[in-house]
């Protein structure tokens, strides 16, 4: 009994009410005639898509800089980097390398630019980067308008300026990852070997930062920034690295997620993408100041599974799309609880 | 303490602290010529915006006097408001009568809310801002239930224009003809070309008056006090997690009034979007106006409304003309309205870093000589 | 009105945190219109006696306390500072409570403020009166004068004020009250210059005169005896001494202030090394909240232990701390006869210097972190070690391997309780905590290392452990230790020189054989001593 | 006790002047209908033409046969018929108070008013005549919301496309 309590203090209701949520919702597929195999392969190629993305707030929380809902400026660094590429005109897996490495230099001095103000602002980075994050989406918006692009898939079709809302990347990077080594098992049920791998390649690349010196020193840095500078650390310098790799982190995870969904969404495509990245975090059990891989991949997992097994399900149980306000409320309300548990660390 | 610099000193931290008023000033003098609106034009526009957004304003400033900040959960109080809205349409009350009657049932329902969140704020002290701006989010989630899937099933509609046609949530879009400037038009003053919305000036009015007038109650001035510092207003005995409570229930209430005010001018309800939006401009506005997160006054209101919406009316037409793409003066405007948040806050933070890293070394230095 | 009964009467009054016993059966009495001076070392019961006074709630969820308070002869309890308030107590702390944007009468008469009726009050109740402005400014101006000193606006802004006229508001406050019969001051002239002290001790004399009792809290003997009709020594909880003041002189005060019963405390005794200066600092001024030191010059010896004295807030933390660059700081320091660049902890490090700070959850551990990650991460980051080198040195990793077995050395020299060094370091009790630190700071083997109140707040037995740890390594390694505790007997059994430091400034150094009259009148303030003994 | 009075009053007076604003401003389309009727047995047969002004506002020509709407507000009115003939000349005027209860459209029964008769007053249920006052020009009904960040405040189209993750091959979810 006491175990069970200890288990349910750990883990934290909403988790739980989470996690049992997603299991009856697997459960009541035969009850609701939704195929099993197509939702499993639906829920894994989502985990895949997003994965990146959720692993975008590791750094920035544990340097103590809070949910990364600055997360649209990686975001945009990303776009950046998918628009390039297509107006190159290259394809295929080297695309989506090429996308990444033109999307690099633009993280990073966004990143720079980015880490340099939240350090500044110390205290208030999460209701900052919300808004550094929307407005960044709505300059690009302008951006997209008055950059000269020319590549016709991209550019408004009838004497229009500027780039179109939705770009397909069909031809160029589309699936480039999700059709790698891609496995079949039987009708419906695919698994996406490829971006599978692609995102365990980046939770490695994060998981061994964190066991580097400064990857040390980062998370000393957000456990106790007080311990970390009396022991020698440039704080800031630290918190800066953090927002720097969160935000190519961000930039990458959206490839990984247009390659996947297979258009490049502009303009306010980006608006509200940090919310979902920050719930499926929270409800992986990560808390506003740590977080680490497998709160990611759990979380990941839970959220992504409710986003899609919703729709189908309860759909088709009460005849009801309900998903979008489901959605709506257990992310917003995972962020809720995240902000007014009492922290430790009390300030 | 004479300071020698005094006048240049003086004249910077006023150019600092009206930055972002002088701003706006700046991009309008530029714009307006580009735009090609007619000074009468303009104002007429104007005193319509003035009369449709000022009480809306007016209720961010009691949270910002007991340092809860930007009550981003003003949106719980809009939606209050559309609730009181649907009930009056549901049932064809017309007139000034629906539009007194929705005010009158949003009272209790935004106070409640308002309760609420003043709970949930107090568990969030310090990040009241981030903690309300989330709390909008999932309010509007709850909305959408009640509103998109138990209003017409569970709560009973009568009105088939309310009802979506799969026969149950209200539409996306309500036309609101039977009240319709109910009370602008209710005594309309024509003053040379512009017209003059009498009654809604008046409550806009009322409203100043009560805010100048609670501003100096006792509740005013403990709300002064927590805002200031919790610890020493607890120490004097005011009861800091309820006066918190009450700024925010107080806000709400006067949030789900003025979204009625806001849309009885309109004419039309977007069910699903109206209260956010309202939020946020109401939020900018306000910032405009030259207010910062922790100091606004009636003065910060009107001028944020004018200067704000002046560059509203005028960025679409500007852009046009200059750039040739009205899109482009539409995705100035929304960039402004972020990027005047965005600065609001920085400044804020960065102000109250300062405040946190108290008197410099070489004053202490100094004092060790006397 | 001083031959008049007493009103206050304290009986007995005792008090144990947790077993932990801090007051001693006190008992004193004050009669209206007397000023009683109350003096002592930290930790020797002041505050907890005032926090029993105002029956505050960190007494009653520790159990309470004993003995009675007879308040005009009935015994009282209060319940909450505001039952002691509405008795006629009013007490003005050492901080400013003061809202900086708030006018003097605002700050007056807060929560307190006049009020008028308006229609609302009945629909919406009592908080809705309307502020009175003109009777609030009439009250503060009445209860400023009846304080007299200097003349404030009460309509300025707090923030305006220079900080004398802070502290007079802050009085001022309490005095508005009507029934106003004790005010207990503690520590109202540690913010003031000279000459604005002396107008508050007049005033403090006049409100005396208006037959309201002052408890008078003050490190400073002079200015207590100047201004006390009696004074009350507490030392180590218990009441050690009370004199008219007339009767009385600072020398006796410092004396049964610090003094101990011979025999208790083992003085430390051995040759002091004189193998020249490893440590030099002059003029050293830090700006450390609360520990401000202003003016700061001594030397310390190679291989000698160094300890720094005196009263709490008087700015011997703030030493350590800005030396090793944790709070900005200015003057010279010389270490090893080069500059140690100030602001900048990474460049104190590398010079050899280590620091064990005084506040462990704050500063000292990552409390959330392994024991193992506490112990070597200082030395990982600025030494290079506990790294490994990966993919042909591109990369350094973390030495697991290596960081454990280091932590498990230290574990099991410093002998630190715990399940593993996995642990988590808040799990450990707080004598271990302390060991980790140690820990910390030793394995980056410093050529001198400054620790700053290791034995605050760890039990008597883990006390003794830190100390002697602290011994050995000094005698063991030949490391130059600066030690600054507020516990002089722990400075005498460990130090080969103790500084003693008084308002931010070095008041004097001896050795830990002097009498402990000596010590006392260091840590008097400013008047208690002729001249500096600069060492 | 006095302020508990008091309060319970506001109270009372708030929820009074909500019944108050429900009951007299309750809007109510009437429906003025100059056909003949059977009504309790009895045949009325419609006038050739007739005025109606309801509450001192404005009259209307109704003439045989025909229908027109009015908008009314509140439950209590005074209805004054001239009936006419088709020249236009009065021959009879009839004054009648009635009350609107009920449902949001009722008929006024032209014929049985001229008559003189009762009941001139009924609920109007008949569905397929005519429907719903929908109001003019009633927008659009998507079923779902679509979520839009940020637009004008209050008027013309948003720019910017919805978020995506809206009705994409493999929504993102990324609204907020």
């Amino acid at each position: 009994m006491d175990r069970i309590r200890e288990f349910i203090a750990e883990t934290g209701w909403p988790r739980i009410i989470i996690a049992l949520f997603l299991l009856s919702l697997f459960l009541a597929t035969p009850a609701a005639r939704v195929r099993l195999d197509s939702s499993i392969s639906d829920t894994l190629i989502r985990f895949g898509m997003n994965g990146v993305l959720v692993l975008a707030m590791v750094p920035m929380i544990q340097s103590g800089c809070g949910l990364n809902f600055g997360l649209p400026l990686g975001i945009v660094a990303g776009l950046l980097g998918g628009v390039i590429t297509i107006e190159i005109g290259l394809s295929g897996f080297v695309a989506f390398l090429a996308a990444i490495a033109f999307a690099t230099p633009f993280a990073v001095v966004f990143g720079w630019g980015y880490g340099r103000l939240l350090n500044r602002v110390k205290g208030s980075e999460m209701m900052i980067a919300t808004y550094v994050g929307f407005s960044s989406v709505a300059f690009m918006c302008m951006m997209w308008l008055l950059l000269p692009f020319k590549s016709p898939n991209m550019i408004w079709g009838y004497g229009g300026t500027g780039l179109r809302t939705t770009i397909s990347v069909e031809g160029y990077y589309l699936w480039v990852l999700n059709d790698f080594l891609a496995l079949r098992i039987g009708e419906d049920l695919r698994v996406p070997v490829g971006m599978f791998l692609f995102f365990a390649l980046m939770c490695l690349l994060v998981w061994s930062f964190f066991r580097t010196k400064t990857g040390t020193a980062l998370t000393a840095v957000g456990s106790n920034p007080e311990y970390a500078r009396a022991s020698g650390i440039d704080v800031d310098r630290m918190r800066t690295i953090s927002v720097i790799l969160s935000t190519w982190l961000g930039a990458v995870g959206i490839l990984v997620y247009q390659q996947s969904f297979g258009f490049i969404q502009l303009y306010m495509g980006p608006f509200y993408m940090a919310f979902p990245a920050v719930a499926a975090i929270l409800i992986g059990g990560a808390s506003v100041h740590k977080a680490d891989i497998p709160n990611v991949l759990v979380g990941t997992f839970l959220f992504q599974g409710i986003l899609t097994m919703t729709p189908s399900v309860m759909n088709s149980l009460i005849q009801t799309d309900m998903s979008e306000v489901i959605r709506i409320v257990v992310s917003n309300g995972m962020i809720l609880y995240a902000l007014t548990r009492k922290t430790r660390r009390a300030s | 303490m004479k300071n020698p610099r005094f006048t240049r000193a003086g004249a910077a931290a006023f150019l600092m602290d009206n930055a972002v008023p002088l701003l706006f000033v700046l991009i309008s003098a530029v714009a307006i010529p580009f735009s090609g609106f007619s000074a009468v034009y303009l104002i007429q526009e104007l005193l319509v915006r003035l009369a449709r957004n000022s009480f809306l304003v007016l209720a961010l400033l009691v949270p910002i006097m007991a340092g809860m900040g930007l009550n981003f959960g003003m949106t719980l109080g809009a939606m209050a408001g559309e609730i009181g809205l649907l009930f009056v349409i549901n049932h064809h009350i017309t007139g000034v009568h629906g539009v007194a009657l929705a005010m009158l049932l949003s009272v209790p329902l935004s106070a409640l809310v308002g309760w609420l969140t003043g709970i949930v704020l107090n568990k969030a002290k310090g990040r009241e801002m981030v903690t309300s701006f989330i709390l909008a989010f999932f309010a509007n989630g709850i909305y959408q239930l009640m509103v998109l899937y138990g209003m017409g099933s569970i709560i009973p509609v009568g009105n088939p224009a309310l009802v979506l046609s799969r026969g149950y949530g209200i539409r996306n879009a309500v036309n609101l003809v039977e009240i319709r400037q109910a009370l602008d038009n209710l005594i309309l003053v024509r003053l040379g070309p512009f017209s003059i919305p009498l009654v809604t000036v008046l409550v806009i009015t009322g409203m100043c008056l009560f805010i100048l007038l609670f501003r100096r109650t006792k509740l005013g001035q403990d709300m002064r006090a927590v805002g200031g510092d919790m610890a020493i207003a607890e120490a004097a005995g005011i009861d800091v997690e309820r006066t918190r409570t009450l700024s925010i229930v107080i806000s709400t209430v006067l949030a789900g009034i003025g979204m009625i005010v806001y849309l009885q001018n309109v004419g039309t309800l977007n069910t699903y979007n109206s209260h956010e939006q309202v939020g946020m401009f109401s939020i900018a506005a306000l910032l405009v106006g030259g207010a910062s997160v922790s100091r606004a006054g009636i003065a910060n209101v009107f001028l944020g409304v004018c200067l704000f919406h002046l560059m509203f009316i005028i960025s679409p037409t500007a852009g046009k003309n200059l750039i040739g793409s009205a899109m482009l003066g539409e995705y100035f405007r929304v960039f402004i309205s972020y990027g005047v948040i965005s600065v609001a806050l920085v400044l804020y933070a960065l102000r109250r870093q300062r405040g946190r890293a108290g008197a410099s070394p070489g004053e202490t230095a100094g004092g060790g000589e006397s | 009105m001083k031959s008049s009964p007493p009103f206050l009467e304290l009986r007995n009054i005792s008090k144990d945190f947790f077993g932990n016993r801090v007051l001693k059966e006190v008992s004193f009495s004050l009669r209206p219109g007397e000023i009683l001076g109350l003096v002592g070392e930290n930790g020797a019961g002041k505050s907890t006696l005032m926090k029993i006074l105002f029956g505050m709630n960190v007494i009653h969820s520790t159990g309470g306390y004993g003995g009675t308070i007879l308040l005009d002869g009935a015994p009282v309890r209060f319940a909450s500072p505001f039952e002691a308030l509405d008795a006629g107590i009013g007490m003005v702390h050492q901080e400013f409570s003061l809202l900086p944007e708030f006018t003097a009468a605002e700050n007056i008469l807060l929560n307190r403020e006049s009020v008028t009726y308006n229609p609302l009050v009945e629909v919406f109740g009592d908080r809705l009166k309307t502020l009175d402005r003109p009777a609030m400014r009439d009250r503060a101006r009445k209860a400023l004068s009846r304080l007299g000193g200097p003349s404030i606006d009460e309509g300025m802004r707090v923030a305006e004020m220079p900080v004398g006229h802070k502290q007079f508001t802050e009085i001022a406050r309490e005095l508005d009250r009507e029934k106003i019969r004790l005010l207990v001051l503690d520590e109202p002239t540690a913010v003031l210059t000279e000459s604005e002290a002396e107008i508050l001790l007049a005033s403090i004399r006049k409100l005396a005169d208006q037959g309201i009792a002052v408890i008078f809290i003050s490190h400073r003997l002079k200015e207590v005896l100047e201004v006390a009709d009696r004074v009350v020594v507490l030392r180590d909880g218990g009441l050690v001494h009370q004199a008219e003041a007339s009767e009385t002189d600072i020398a006796v005060l410092a004396e049964k202030m610090v003094g101990r019963e011979v025999g208790t405390v083992a003085v430390r005794n051995r040759e002091s090394p004189s193998t020249g200066t490893v440590l030099e600092v002059e003029n050293l001024w830090v700006d450390m909240p609360g520990e401000t030191v202003r003016k700061v010059s001594f030397s310390v010896r190679k291989g000698e232990i160094f300890g720094i004295g005196g009263l709490a807030g008087q700015g011997k933390l703030g030493i350590p701390n800005g030396i090793m660059g944790l709070f900005p700081a200015g003057g010279r320091v010389l270490f090893e006869g080069s500059p140690v660049p100030l602001g900048s902890p990474k460049k104190a490090l590398d010079a050899g210097l280590s620091f064990v700070s005084e506040d462990r959850r704050g500063v000292g551990l990552l409390l959330e972190e392994p024991l193992d990650w506490n112990i070597v991460f200082t030395a990982m980051q600025n030494q290079n070690r506990f790294l490994r080198p990966l993919l042909g040195g591109l990369v350094r990793w973390r030495d697991d391997k290596a960081i454990a077995a280091a932590a498990q050395e230290y574990v099991r020299r410093l002998d630190i309780k715990c399940t593993g060094v996995g642990q988590r370091a808040q799990e450990l009790s707080g004598g271990n905590q302390q060991k980790v630190c140690l820990a910390k700071a030793f394995i980056s083997r410093p050529r001198l290392l400054f620790v700053s109140e290791p034995t605050r707040g760890i039990d008597v037995g883990a006390k003794k452990l830190v100390l002697d740890t602290l011994r050995m390594h000094n005698e063991e390694y030949g490391t130059t230790i600066v030690m600054v505790s507020s516990e002089l007997e722990e400075l005498k059994s460990v130090c080969d020189r103790i500084a003693i430091v008084d308002e931010g400034r070095v008041a004097g150094i001896l050795p830990p054989s002097a009498r402990a009259g000596e010590f006392g009148m260091l840590m008097a303030g400013k008047a208690g001593k002729d001249g500096n003994h600069h060492g | 006790m006095r302020r508990l009075l008091i309060r319970s009053l506001t109270v009372a007076v708030a929820v009074l002047l909500g019944v108050y604003l429900f009951i007299f401003g309750r809007g109510y389309t009437l429906i003025l209908d100059n056909n003949a009727v059977d009504l309790g047995g009895t045949r009325y047969p419609a006038p050739a033409a007739a005025e109606i002004v309801v509450d001192r506002r404005g009259g209307i020509e109704i003439f045989a046969r025909e229908r027109d709407t009015i908008s009314l507000k509140g439950p209590f009115h005074r209805v004054e018929l001239r009936v006419m003939d088709r020249g236009g000349k009065v021959l009879s005027t009839v004054s009648r108070n009635f009350t609107l209860t009920g449902s949001p459209t009722h008929e006024l029964l032209v014929a049985p008013l001229a008559a003189g008769a009762a009941g001139f007053i009924r609920e109007f249920s008949d569905e397929p005549l005519l429907s719903a006052p929908v109001p003019a020009g009633s927008p659009g009904e998507g079923p779902v919301p679509v979520p839009v960040p940020a637009g004008s405040p209050g008027e013309g189209p948003v720019p910017a496309p919805a978020p995506a993750g809206a009705g994409g091959p493999s929504p993102g979810g990324t609204g907020p």
